[in-house]
């Protein structure tokens, strides 16, 4: 452990772009990872060098690690972020970094090992005394047993890859009928997620909130825990909406969480950023859920709030560097983050991938983009749909809600579909904004969140249609008078939405 | 000018005339209500000014219909000019029966295909998977009846809308 | 005064946006105005309502008081902000919106009084005791007079527009042949910019630090300041970068010049933002330079340590409600600003107005850009060549510098000439990064700033530009062997930075 | 294939030797040294792989030469094969003597002229006044001389590099 000059990002997309930003202010060279869908990626074009990996596939290229650690060597990184999601934490891939005399930028694999497979993970929490959701102890062999098991604690359950989180390889089933299908959709995106396709059954808790605490530890023994982000807002658990503080939290239950998060990380001699996460019940009895080895999707709320850069400690870390943050830090102020995904809410989330004709990304006072987008590129089919986080601070939580929807209403993206008018409703729904919402929110509120007709703009709209169909056929008949106008597109059909292919 | 313009969903068109009163200004009638447009098209969108209120309009066709986005609405529309109806209504219209064909929703991969052809399927059964974005989503029969054929390999990448499964 | 439900923002480019950002937040409804120049100008996209109130000129547009009255009214708003520069310190505007029965989000017309004309403030703040520059009391009435107390007082002097500040309508004069050229130059601009082309003489000062406060009162007697903006980096006298704490500011020196700014605030009677500008000379003496009584270009630092919406507390002020931070906010970590003008540092800052291509913005932690323009926007040739300001926070000076040069470098700009290079420049000189730089500092370090090439990055432009003219050349031979793919613009045509026309 | 490239302000043209590898692959040899280029275009600038490096390189056609951006740095390179340059040999080369047009440096209105036809001038003098984004520019003479022709009356709006003042 001594100075990082170069640091290879195993990963893709925002966070990618992400890390590489702290690494340029770090004066710390950076290299990409790409796969063949990924050439024209702006973490390729944003990195020092850039090494392609494989083929689209995450398994043939972004979980690839012997490839991964090949273009490492070939670029003379000495340390390797990875990101959140594929290798981030995998235990055996920060042995073969540590043979291969590389830092990883994370915890040892030991404390992987403890927490990484959430099973294990949870046996240990129930050992240093922690209170657990009910579930099983062991991933699950076979589908037979999920079927006997889940009868047994009754329904309804959850099916949840061991080999990491993020919302990818988990099913909420209702009734032993949905068993099959749910059983097949978790292990194979479990695997091709995690290359893990080992599931194990919780017992699924009503109307819980999602609260999680993010800690960070050393190499000299400090561990320390930076509050809570609250990350009830999901669909399909898939996280769309986070915040910090919880607006649930007591300072008390504040102080009681965390406590129990540094103890968690403690007892598997964590170092580095990571996530202790908890279900909080109607009682607000919390119970751990699992930790998150690696660095959150939703760091930047608590970096807003503390004023800490996570990913700078991350590295300073990996360096051997004592962490300086060791009294509570305090927040300051309230963060909201939203989730923009490519993807369409009014079909069933169906992913909408493709090419970005147009995009304008909100800006003025405290308001964050995390994009791994810019204009003209296609987005590829084979990834995770988020193109962006969009993330504001503000004095307090209803000046932060006016602030993101805000900042949501400036965002345009065109060409392909996007979440940010699903995302505007969040900000007004009354659960939302009363700040008592659970992980059921979304679900619940899916169709008030997808819009009543507002009278007044169904009549603007008539009004621009007709514009709008006027200049086409005004543009029309000028081109059958003058064939050779052919060429210069109309000013009408230069710019709006092309149609579907 | 005239046109008629149909809310989806809505029963019956509304009649809007409209005037050009110079380039990229209009003068709307609707409802007996007279409306100034200023209308300018700007990248992403088209910058409408309608009786001194901005809007940031984007259009997108679907077929007959176009979709107008305004202030984070969606609205579809048909609408034509009367001579451009008369003609429409000339071509028949027709509906789908019996034979139905299974398209893919997005961009994706075929990972999955659960049916063989000849195959008796019930309505909302599962037929085959398509994976984008690692979100896999089951394509369900849209009807009782039997898979007839199989237009697509278990495997293939395939575009939005691509044709994958017959069922009769 | 009461609530405000609805206000005329009489400005344009980021600041009309920067306003309505803030507006949008508060609940606020915005009427945009324009010129005939500027119908597909972003503040005409952001507002709810907009109106043109005139031609392209300034003077025929956004200085015509009764037609941006007139669309006032029209459009219902009961209030109007100024922004900076064009009516935003003109004491007859503010007058006419108190008959028309319209709030000004501003001081009153009597502090402008005091303090809008130049030489009249220098008066007053000689009365209370403050230290001043050496120059005349009054405008200077001809050529002549100023030809003859020019010698009086020795070059190098400054003529200063009476009317308002921003650099423009001011000319540092070397000597007495350069005085005719000075005299016209400094009239029109202040003409064209402030609509009064009266001029003064002041003594210029030897590299003298330009330090300005921040001062917020309200109509409850209430006068803080909220510390200062170092803003030395001037070239022309127009500020590029600025920063908050001044490196060069004692807590001592801070204080004292606070009390003054706060004293000469008091003495007028302001209320609202205002800001005192200092000069500041070797021996650390400061002296009064003028008092800005509107908004700042550069108020983003001063929002980024302090955590304040400045905007947000000029509207509550002009609600009549108290200002709540009444004890000296101490500022929290490091914040540098840039300002993105379309121009060429490398021919005389030559003004580039145009069509802008491609634009991508910097993001991710801590990273605010404060932006007028969106890609496939033309810049007109009739304003401010000022399209962005990019301000960041750090913890400290230092990584706020690397910040700040992370964000530029991700900057990209296609279709107009920008400064982005040069403010790099600026970030990477000894003299800014050591902090103790005068308004000298740029015009001493011209040469430098545009930069010594790189040899291996010369050498790289030689294996790029072998490549680019290669696949030319082969689009060009397939071309000639069919005709019919001439539709199809080749891969290479279709993107590289097109042709100066 | 052979290539010559002469950075300005270079005395002489170096040898590059470029070999397409794959679309948009190549091999480049400079100086005896071998180089692996991957590129491809994306908007806003041309994405490329040099020995595995990443630029973002943006070129910009000016006459014969092409000027790059790559990493803040412009180069400026006449770069041509060499059956190319050949050809361009052929075309006799010429310097403007003795007349001087004074163009407009950028877009904007010319405010103000300084000199009559006929007028005799110093080189240095100023001789008319463009205006943009509120900066005012001097154009200056380029030589002793004399007024021959005004060419735009004063107050016009004028493009990029528009045809002002002969000075001969």
């Amino acid at each position: 452990m001594g100075k990082i000059r170069k640091i290879l990002v195993a990963n893709r997309g925002e966070i990618a772009i992400r890390v590489m930003r702290t690494c340029k202010e770090l004066g710390i060279s950076t290299v990409a990872v790409f796969s063949e869908a990924d050439r024209s990626a702006l973490h390729v074009r944003q990195a020092d060098q850039a090494y392609c990996v494989g083929p689209a596939p995450s398994r043939e290229s972004y979980l690839a690690q012997d490839r991964i650690l090949e273009a490492a060597k070939k670029s003379g990184a000495d340390a390797i972020h990875p990101g959140y999601g594929f290798l981030s934490e995998n235990a055996s891939f920060v042995r073969a970094c540590d043979k291969a005399g590389l830092t990883f930028i994370g915890p040892p694999a030991s404390a992987m090992d403890a927490m990484g497979e959430k099973t294990r993970a949870r046996s240990h929490m129930i050992k240093a005394g922690v209170p657990v959701v009910p579930g099983t102890a062991e991933p699950i062999p076979s589908l037979e047993e999920a079927r006997a098991y889940a009868e047994k604690i009754g329904f309804p359950i959850m099916l949840k890859a061991a080999g990491g989180g993020g919302g990818k390889g988990m099913r909420r089933v209702e009734s032993l009928q949905d068993v099959d299908s749910a059983w097949r959709g978790a292990k194979s995106e479990a695997m091709s997620s995690f290359g893990n396709d080992a599931v194990y059954i919780e017992k699924y808790l009503d109307q819980p909130h999602h609260v999680e605490i993010q800690v960070f530890a050393d190499t000299h023994g400090h561990v320390v825990h930076l509050n809570e982000r609250e990350c009830s807002a999901q669909r399909r658990h898939q996280k769309v909406v986070e915040e910090t503080p919880s607006p649930i939290l007591t300072p008390e239950l504040r102080a009681a969480m965390g406590e129990v998060a540094v103890k968690a990380a403690r007892s598997v001699g964590y170092v580095g950023a990571g996530t202790v996460e908890f279900l909080v019940d109607v009682h607000r009895h919390f119970y751990f859920l699992e930790m998150n080895t690696r660095l959150q999707v939703e760091h930047p709320v608590t970096e807003w709030v503390t004023g800490l850069d996570l990913v700078h400690w991350q590295i300073k870390v990996a360096e051997g560097e004592p962490i300086p943050f060791l009294d509570p830090v305090s927040p300051r102020g309230h963060s909201i983050e939203a989730r923009i995904y490519a993807e369409d809410p009014s079909r069933g989330f169906l992913p909408s991938p493709g090419k970005i004709d147009f995009i304008r990304v909100p800006g003025g006072p405290n308001v964050r983009d995390d994009g791994g987008v810019y204009p003209g590129y296609t987005v590829p089919s084979h990834y995770d749909p988020m193109i962006s986080k969009l993330s504001v601070w503000a004095p307090t939580r209803r000046e932060a809600i006016a602030r993101m929807k805000r900042a949501l209403s400036e965002y345009m993206v065109k060409g392909i579909t996007t979440n940010i008018r699903y995302l505007l409703a969040i900000m007004d729904a009354p659960e939302f904004v009363q700040g008592d919402y659970d992980t059921g929110f979304l679900g619940r509120s899916h169709q008030a969140l997808l819009g009543a007709p507002d009278p007044r703009l169904r009549e603007l709209a008539v009004l621009a249609s007709v514009v709008y169909r006027h200049q086409q056929d005004r543009a029309r008949a000028t081109r059958l008078q003058a064939p050779r106008a052919n060429a210069t597109p109309s000013r009408w059909r230069r710019f709006p939405g092309r149609p579907r292919p | 000018m005239r046109y008629l313009a149909k809310v989806s969903g809505d029963d019956a068109p509304k009649h809007v005339d409209i005037e050009m009163l110079a380039e990229g200004r209009y003068a709307v009638t609707l409802d007996g209500h007279r409306h100034e447009v200023d209308a300018l098209p700007l990248p992403g969108a088209v910058g409408m000014l309608i009786d001194g209120e901005s809007f940031s309009v984007e259009f997108e066709e679907h077929g007959d219909e176009v979709a107008v986005l305004v202030r984070n609405q969606v609205t579809r529309i048909d609408v034509a000019d009367e001579r451009r109806l008369r003609l429409r209504a000339g071509a028949a219209q027709f509906k789908v029966e019996g034979r139905q064909v299974v398209c893919a929703p997005m961009p994706g991969k075929l990972v999955k295909v659960l049916v063989k052809v000849g195959e008796e399927v019930k309505e909302g059964q599962g037929l085959a998977v398509v994976e984008a974005m690692k979100m896999e989503n089951e394509l369900k029969s849209p009807k009782n009846g039997k898979v007839v054929e199989l237009l697509v390999p278990e495997g293939s990448a395939v575009e939005n809308n691509a044709r994958l499964i017959v069922v009769e």
